[in-house]
């Protein structure tokens, strides 16, 4: 990855989510993280349930009202938008693929009409006849073609849904992309489609995209840079390649050493690494630390030595 | 096994992108139904509820057409034909041809009140001579009439604070909620007694007492639906397009809404004609000489030792409109239910 | 489990506090006086019964007074029967009330559940179809008019029970069973469709797997997963018998509050009515606290939490 | 291919379901066996008809499904025609089954130590103290920690790891001669899977039960299963033990599903996937039920379903590819290497076995 010549187009800095404050149930389901997205990139952020990676890509969207914390997007605090204009065209630069195709789809509407809702918001169509052209346009990019836009979703098969989820997005020409697990509800079979096809959208319109996901093999296939998310907080960003290859922080490791391979004679030489959560609540303060060039980790001030001797015997550190 | 068939020369080359036409692996085979066309083919399955429906219908326009055509005056006394008992033509059974038992014998109460052969009364006559038939029709138009008009007031307020109830959430939808609680700890009954005793009785006061208090049933499940809903990911859809609150709800929420609104009212309509029928007959409704089934029952009981028809007939169209509200409500909920899909 | 319950109690007295100052200026709205009804009186005659109910003070005073009194139990003077205090009248009617409500309420709910129980095991077969037949009629015939016919033809007809008296147990059966055919028919079909949607659910589909005979299903895993949600209607059920009260103790002609209520309206007895809407008003924020304390204890979800909902 | 190893032999199993537009053809003549101790997994996306499949063993059937043929030998009778009764004495007896969401699958009402001890008290007709006290060592055996003080708590209470081994834990408390495991570790994060996984591995060994393991994770296959069955559209498509399978398979269906998914060395720009989706079993077509989505179809494809073809003794495939006449095709990159590492095993394995002799020969010699 290049880092000089790349320019920022996300930047979350301390961003937090709590649900609930200051009642017995509150929830911090994303507690100070930051990190930077660069345009054209794909940047993974990969977690179990309840890591808070579904609640963050969320919170970038601003869906959620963050509890503390700033989003800039192309250089603009995402917060100070105020005029309708400078929203409206944050709702087009930025679009969303969602989890669950049967979810996302609204039951009661043509396909044809819940691809143009972004063009009727933002008036892009002309006329009728353009609006149904775009639709159609969309519809083939996607691998569907244009019979298909007077049926109703509950017609379609999940990864059909998908695609057209994906084209509903694509309607409003975004520049930045936010998968939310676009694939973990789809059959083997199906995600390799869906995953081709949106590296294809990527290479084709210059998209950015935040790929949400627990299953790693796909974010490391993915993604140029994964960030590992647990209990809501930023643990390691590193490059895909090297956060697989060289993991530092122990989560990683064992979340690592926890993905099934499709390779039996892997299988059965398998170790798995245990990993004990409760390190992370012994009351230490622990920031992201860049620990190798552009390689994080989170640490406490006493803990960084341990993470660079790691790198150093990766040799990700040069003396 | 495979070996011993002769197979066709050219199996075994590949397959030409003509062979492959034919087998479009992205082809919808079933049928396109729309949501509403499933539920529909779903509910004609349903004997009870398709029955219901059109029993509902003819009621509704024998109770309507009456205002037009209609076999007597309801209104109109002949204190000479006072308490004639059914008589339906071509009818010889005892009970529906115009006999009845007086001082242990069978006699022919029209013959005896001095009325031609021609002339019949289905359901009877009443105290004061009216035609039954006439009455039951009437009070069965009013009943309806204030049960519709209930339901749409039900339909305005109770899915508008439901809909803002569940949509806003936080400290909005916790006051919503606190004010219904409070509404829902006094029995229904009790206040509408109070709204009628303070409006007069009377249609309108009925109405406005019925409106008042049956949206909050409503209000209750649009907003456990809204709620459901809003956290579905084609909400945050429209959401992410920018889609504004006001273009969500009646674009996203109120199509999603629709079949718990409609089942509903289903429920709501035989509540207030069953209000309307209890208020009527403690003697704070409808005052005569307009009628509803409620009075009519009310009239009907006095007698019912002597003279039952006279509450036989308003009871039984009033349990049957109940009952096909009923019916058809249960029949719409499964017929919306994918999960009765099979 | 304490603060949740604390919590509640303060919005049952809210609740109440909210119920007794809209029907007192609600009240205070209605034309007609307790004079209404009577003859022709002088003007100090008049003076002096507006001085006995306290009607010549200041209405935010009467309002005081009022709150006042109705914290100790005293909702005044009935207009109706002068110089009875209406919580008097209340006090001595409630007991046919109770009785003939708890009566309705237990037997209409026990049939209710095994209607409903059967009618979910048997799903689809004739047992399901009468079930439901039972229970559509249940919520289709008004109760009025089930009392009618059942003091007809029970009582006068066939003279099994006697009919519009108040006395012993055998005077309540007609009214029981007319009060309890709405609470048998809407718990048959809650029980029946909660059951229907817990038979489905995975964890019978594992209690099968264990081996389980259909009855063991039923009786170990199905049965206590679709009564515990039945707690919820209660309440609903109980704004039921106390609508139907007030129509079926007139028709049996029980000396219950039912009947109070209805004279009182026809009468004009301001006084009676509110301090009747507070009575019903508080026996059902009463249920509802118990219901919803209850749902707690029994369902293991929520008692961990202590808090309902 | 009877064998007296086997346990369960399912034989030329149909299954429809009743539905408003038709019968669908859920499970369309399906045989395979189970051998006693091994791990069969059954693998195959959804609407495969892996899950009918092991319902139609257990008895478990929706109502309605139509079983239109087939039979399931189980200790030399017919599970198919046994009495509800009957079903009921071999099912958490014999044939135990775990399902897939740990979440929904136990009773929110009722103390877990109940649920485990249930399977006890129905088939041991066992008291219920005693039962518990086996429950209790059960709980210790699947991991549950602090299982004196765990054993009166709620499932709720209880997080969805370790609800999932108090539910293998009901399955396994009575040592049944065959677990069937439904997905059991679809729902769980991929740390919990592995946990899961490794804890039914452990208890395989000592309980010594056959296991049919159905799933659509390959990944999950590879470290589980001894033998492998794939399904596809209602159909078994290929089977062979988890080497062949993984290694040497020979449907292109078994193909496309190990070329799509990445594994973390993937490195290629485009994935290699199926294109389309899989038919609808309403209207099944006429030949090979993948021909639609199949690079690799040929003409007859189109017209009759194709037989099952040997590899080896224990690996058959129903592809027309590997008829005699048929062209010889070359498999996408990813697979002819799998099969280069297949051959390279196969050499070694020789090897070794003549090596063996060698030392037989020179051991008879001296």
């Amino acid at each position: 990855m290049d880092y000089e010549n790349a320019k920022k187009i996300l930047e979350v800095k301390h961003l937090k989510q709590y649900f609930n404050v200051g009642k017995a149930d509150e929830v911090r389901a994303v507690d100070d993280i930051s990190f930077d997205i660069y345009e054209g990139e794909t940047f993974g952020l990969v977690g179990e349930s309840g890591s808070g990676k579904t609640t963050a890509g969320r919170a970038i969207l601003h869906l959620y009202e963050p509890t503390a914390g700033e989003i800039l997007f192309d250089g603009k605090n995402v917060d100070n938008f105020t005029s309708m204009e400078d929203k409206a065209e944050f709702h087009r630069k930025m679009q969303m693929i969602f989890q669950d195709p049967y979810a996302s789809l609204n039951p009661r509407m043509k396909v044809k009409d819940i691809v143009a809702e972004g063009i009727d918001i933002n008036h892009l169509a002309k006329d009728d006849a353009d609006r149904t052209n775009q639709v159609e346009t969309l519809l083939e990019t996607v691998g569907l073609n244009k019979d298909h836009s007077s049926r109703y979703p509950h017609e379609f098969s999940g990864g059909q849904r998908q695609r057209i989820g994906i084209a509903r997005a694509l309607a409003v020409h975004p520049k930045f992309v936010i998968a939310d697990e676009p694939i973990s509800a789809l059959d083997v079979s199906i995600q390799a489609q869906v995953v081709n096809l949106m590296k294809k959208l990527q290479r084709e319109q210059n998209l950015t995209y935040l790929f949400i996901a627990h299953d790693l093999s796909m974010v490391k296939y993915i993604s140029d840079r994964i960030g590992v998310l647990h209990y809501g907080r930023m643990l390691e960003i590193a490059d895909a390649d090297e956060i697989y290859a060289h993991p530092l922080h122990d989560y990683t490791k064992s979340l690592l050493s926890a993905v099934p391979v499709p390779d039996p004679e892997f299988e059965r030489t398998r170790q798995e690494i245990k990993y004990d959560a409760s390190r992370e609540n012994d009351g230490k303060e622990r920031h992201l630390v860049e620990i190798a060039p552009h390689h994080y980790v989170r640490a406490a001030p006493d803990e960084i030595d341990m993470y660079k001797q790691r790198a150093h015997a990766a040799s990700l550190l040069k003396e | 096994m495979a070996d011993t068939v002769k197979l066709p020369e050219d199996s075994f080359k590949p397959m030409t992108p003509e062979d492959r036409g034919s087998l479009d692996s992205e082809k919808i085979a079933a049928p396109s139904l729309t949501f509403r066309q499933d539920a529909w083919r779903r509910l004609k399955n349903n004997k009870g509820a398709w029955v219901s429906l059109i029993v509902l219908a003819i009621i509704f326009i024998m109770a309507f057409g009456s205002l037009f055509v209609s076999p007597h005056n309801p209104n109109a006394v002949h204190p000479s034909y006072a308490n004639l008992p059914s008589k339906i033509p071509g009818i010889g059974v005892n009970g529906f041809n115009g006999t009845l038992v007086q001082a242990g014998q069978r006699i022919d109460a029209y013959k005896q009140a001095g009325i031609g052969t021609g002339t019949y009364y289905i359901m009877g006559t009443d105290y004061l001579g009216r035609d039954l038939f006439s009455r039951v029709l009437y009070g069965t138009r009013i009943s309806l009439i204030i049960a519709l008009v209930a339901t749409l007031f039900d339909l305005t307020i109770g899915v508008t604070y439901g809909m803002i109830s569940g949509w806003k959430g936080g400290r909005v939808d916790t006051i919503m909620q606190r004010i219904i609680e409070i509404i829902l700890s006094i029995p229904n009954l009790v206040i509408i007694v109070l709204l009628i005793l303070i409006l007069k009785p009377g249609m309108t006061s009925i109405i406005i007492a019925i409106a008042l208090t049956s949206w909050v049933n409503m209000a209750r499940l649009v907003r456990a639906q809204t709620m459901e809903l809003k956290e579905q990911e084609f909400i945050l859809a429209a959401r992410t397009l920018g889609e504004s609150s006001m273009k969500i709800s009646f674009k996203h929420l109120l199509p999603n809404l629709s079949s718990v609104i409609i089942i509903n009212t289903m429920f709501t309509i035989p509540n207030a004609i069953f209000f309307e029928a209890t208020l009527s007959y403690i003697g704070i409704g409808i005052s005569s000489p307009q009628a509803s089934l409620g009075t009519l029952l009310n009239d009907g009981q006095k007698n019912f030792q002597f003279l039952p028809y006279q509450m036989w007939w308003p009871a039984l169209v009033l349990s049957i409109v109940m009952l096909a509200f009923n019916l058809l409500g249960d029949g719409l909920r499964d017929a919306f239910d994918p999960r009765t899909k099979e | 489990m304490a603060k949740y319950l604390a919590k509640r109690i303060f919005y049952l007295v809210l609740t109440l506090f909210i119920v007794i100052t809209v029907t007192f200026f609600l009240m205070k709205l209605l034309p007609g006086t307790p004079l209404t009804n009577q003859a022709k009186l002088s003007k100090s005659q008049i003076a002096l019964i507006y001085q006995q109910y306290g009607l010549d003070k200041p209405v935010w005073q009467q309002y005081l007074l009022y709150l006042a009194g109705a914290v100790r139990g005293d909702f005044g003077t009935s207009f109706q029967f002068s110089d009875q205090p209406v919580s008097y009248l209340i006090s001595s009617r409630i007991g046919p009330s109770l009785q003939i409500g708890l009566q309705a309420m237990i037997i209409g709910v026990l049939l209710g559940i095994i209607i409903g129980a059967f009618g979910a095991m048997k799903q689809n077969t004739w047992i399901d179809t009468s079930a439901t037949v039972v229970s559509i009629l249940g919520i289709s015939i008004p109760s009025f008019v089930l009392a009618v016919l059942l003091q007809y033809y029970l009582g006068l007809k066939a003279g099994w029970f006697p009919i519009a008296e108040w006395g012993g147990f055998i005077y309540t059966v007609l009214p029981t069973l007319a009060l309890g055919a709405t609470p048998l028919a809407e718990s048959a079909r809650f029980v029946r469709t909660e059951m229907v949607d817990v038979l489905s659910s995975d964890y019978i589909e594992l209690a099968k797997a264990k081996g389980l005979s259909k009855a063991g299903v039923i009786y170990h895993h199905a049965l206590r997963n679709s009564l515990i949600p039945l707690i919820t209607i209660v309440g609903p059920l109980a704004v039921n018998i106390m609508t139907g009260s007030m129509v079926v103790e007139n028709i049996f002609s029980i000396p219950g509050i039912g009947e109070q209520f209805v004279k009182s309206v026809l009468t004009n007895d301001y006084p009676t009515i509110m301090g009747l809407t507070i009575v019903y008003s508080f026996m059902l924020c009463v249920v509802l606290l118990i219901t919803d304390i209850l749902y707690g204890i029994v369902d293991p979800r929520i008692r961990i939490t202590g808090k309902a909902n | 291919m009877d064998n007296e190893k086997d346990i369960l032999e399912v034989r030329n199993l149909e299954v429809n379901f009743k539905t408003y537009a038709g019968d669908v053809k859920a499970i369309r003549n399906v045989s395979f066996d189970l051998r006693k101790g091994e791990t069969l997994a059954i693998v195959g996306e959804s609407g495969s008809g892996k899950s009918v499949t092991t319902r139609t063993i257990m008895g478990l059937n929706a109502r309605n499904a139509d079983i239109v043929n087939g039979s399931i030998m189980y200790k030399n009778e017919d599970l198919l025609k046994k009495s509800d009764k009957d079903m009921e004495g071999i099912r958490g007896q014999d044939i135990a089954e775990i399902f897939q969401d740990p979440m929904t699958s136990l009773d929110p009402t009722m103390r877990i130590g109940r649920q485990i001890a249930e399977p006890l008290m129905i088939h041991k007709g066992m008291k219920k103290e005693k039962a518990l006290a086996q429950a209790l060592e059960m709980m210790k055996l699947v991991g549950i920690t602090d299982a004196e003080n765990r054993i009166n708590d709620y499932p709720h209470q209880f997080s969805g790891g370790m609800r999932q081994r108090i539910v293998i834990a009901i399955a396994l408390v009575n040592y049944p001669e065959i677990l069937i495991a439904d997905e059991p570790t679809t729902a769980l994060d991929v740390t919990i899977q592995a946990q899961i996984l490794h804890l039914m591995k452990e208890l395989q060994d000592k309980i010594s039960t056959s296991i049919i393991f159905i799933t659509h994770d390959l990944g999950v296959v590879a470290g589980m299963a001894d033998r492998v069955a794939v399904m596809y559209a209602g159909q078994i498509v290929e089977y062979g033990t988890v080497d062949e399978i993984f290694y040497n398979p020979k449907h292109p269906y078994t193909w496309g599903l190990l070329s799509s998914m990445p594994t973390l060395d993937t490195k290629s720009d485009v994935l290699p996937s199926i294109p389309g989706t899989p038919p609808d079993l309403l209207d099944p077509p006429a030949g090979d039920a993948f021909a639609a989505r199949n690079e690799y179809a040929l003409k007859i494809d189109s017209q009759r379903q194709p037989p099952f073809f040997k590899v080896s003794d224990t690996h058959y495939a129903a592809t027309w590819l590997l008829h005699p006449d048929a062209p010889k095709v070359t498999p996408p990159a990813q697979i002819v290497a799998r099969q280069k590492k297949f051959a390279q095993m196969q050499q070694e394995l020789f090897k070794q076995q003549q090596q063996s002799h060698r030392v037989e020969e020179e051991e008879e010699q001296q």
